[in-house]
């Protein structure tokens, strides 16, 4: 399965998240979904949109997963959405099955960090006013100049 | 006649988000010379050569970047045809 | 909402505490789900039942969820599931939303872990070999004699 | 003739899980005196007198406790009518 999708990660899409890690010896299911919101760096975004060096950006979460499932006894599942993403929907979703809940909330914060620092995707973010910025986590306004 | 460690090379460059705005350009295959001095071309060879193109002065100096799907330091010494990828600050999650 | 429930807590029942949860400003949900596991304390498990002092223990979760919500600026929403469970079927999620990443998991670990030491909340599993027991996290064995 | 802390009261008492099992009786209404020399009765006098029933000899001396929805030390004074609950170990979540 991808990790990259266009398709909106819903409910159902969660669903199969889940699914794919759950297991009858695995008791704890830790999970995390970045949402969009409405606002960043004191503004108010209208939508945004998700871009990748995609060939790169699977490999990496594909790395990321695995080196998740060396570190803990556990089962990790990652989708991340790319295009164009409305207010509220869901552009990341992390989800680590295991027997006890410690390892599963540890892989589970610890992908989403590192998801954050090596995989390739950027985000462009449109304001109430009108304008458009490429958002830069290194940079102190938050978004490129 | 060829040499193992050619001082130019061909290369495919990929430029994404704020970069591949800043060169009005997502990918080009560039014709990369060595620096002044070495025999080998690195991938430093290719920020330079793109930040002497319009638009590019605006690239750092060092920005992050892959060589065939890989983040590799600057110094990274490439072969004819290597994919290199400028990667401007990452925003996923 | 109570929090204590008889029904499943499947994919549409998630899908209700996260919707509850979530907000234009929230741009992190962390969840945990705990399931009901196939091995205990060394036994292999079939089914369990949960039992609970119901009034107090909807009182202690409601607690439990304000506090949450007092000590980070997040919103919580808490099921547990009563009654007769299956392997792999979710005895308890825990949600937890938040403007950022940090709140939303700090409350979702703080929450699971309230539930399991203030909640009265009784589980009694049955095991391949015929036997039954009391979970007991108290005692070295992991149930009651 | 009342006093304002009778030496004996009636309590609602609720038993769960191992403890119901033990005492044969998940709620009773029990008729608790206060411990001798003490002009009040206490959780630890329901215990007591849960302990000296048939089965109740297995219950702990100091089981954790709720007294009207709220767990409570097993010290705790109480009044006529009061809901006590034997709580065994929880196992919740």
């Amino acid at each position: 399965m991808p990790h990259l999708t266009d398709a909106p990660i819903d409910a159902t899409a969660l669903a199969t998240l889940l699914a794919a890690v759950a297991a009858p010896d695995r008791g704890g299911i830790a999970t995390f979904l970045g949402l969009v919101r409405d606002h960043h760096a004191g503004r108010v975004v209208l939508r945004l949109e998700y871009s990748a060096y995609a060939p790169m950006a699977e490999v990496v979460c594909a790395e990321i997963v695995a080196e998740a499932e060396g570190r803990w006894p556990a089962a990790v599942a990652l989708a991340h959405r790319l295009g164009p993403l409305a207010i509220g929907e869901t552009a990341v979703a992390v989800v680590a099955a295991a027997a006890h809940r410690e390892a599963a909330f540890a892989a589970c914060r610890w992908v989403i960090e590192e998801v954050k620092r090596r995989v390739p995707i950027w985000k462009r973010e449109f304001y109430a006013d009108g304008t458009v910025a490429w958002v830069d986590p290194t940079a102190a306004a938050g978004v490129s100049p | 006649m060829t040499t193992s460690i050619p001082a130019v090379l061909t290369v495919r460059v990929l430029l994404f988000a704020r970069y591949a705005e800043l060169l009005g350009c997502e990918r080009l295959d560039l014709r990369v010379p060595a620096a002044r001095g070495a025999g080998r071309v690195t991938a430093a060879d290719v920020v330079a050569a793109l930040r002497a193109r319009p638009g590019g002065e605006r690239l750092p100096a060092r920005p992050l970047l892959a060589v065939n799907l890989r983040q590799q330091p600057l110094e990274t010494v490439l072969a004819e045809g290597d994919e290199v990828a400028l990667l401007p600050p990452l925003a996923g999650g």
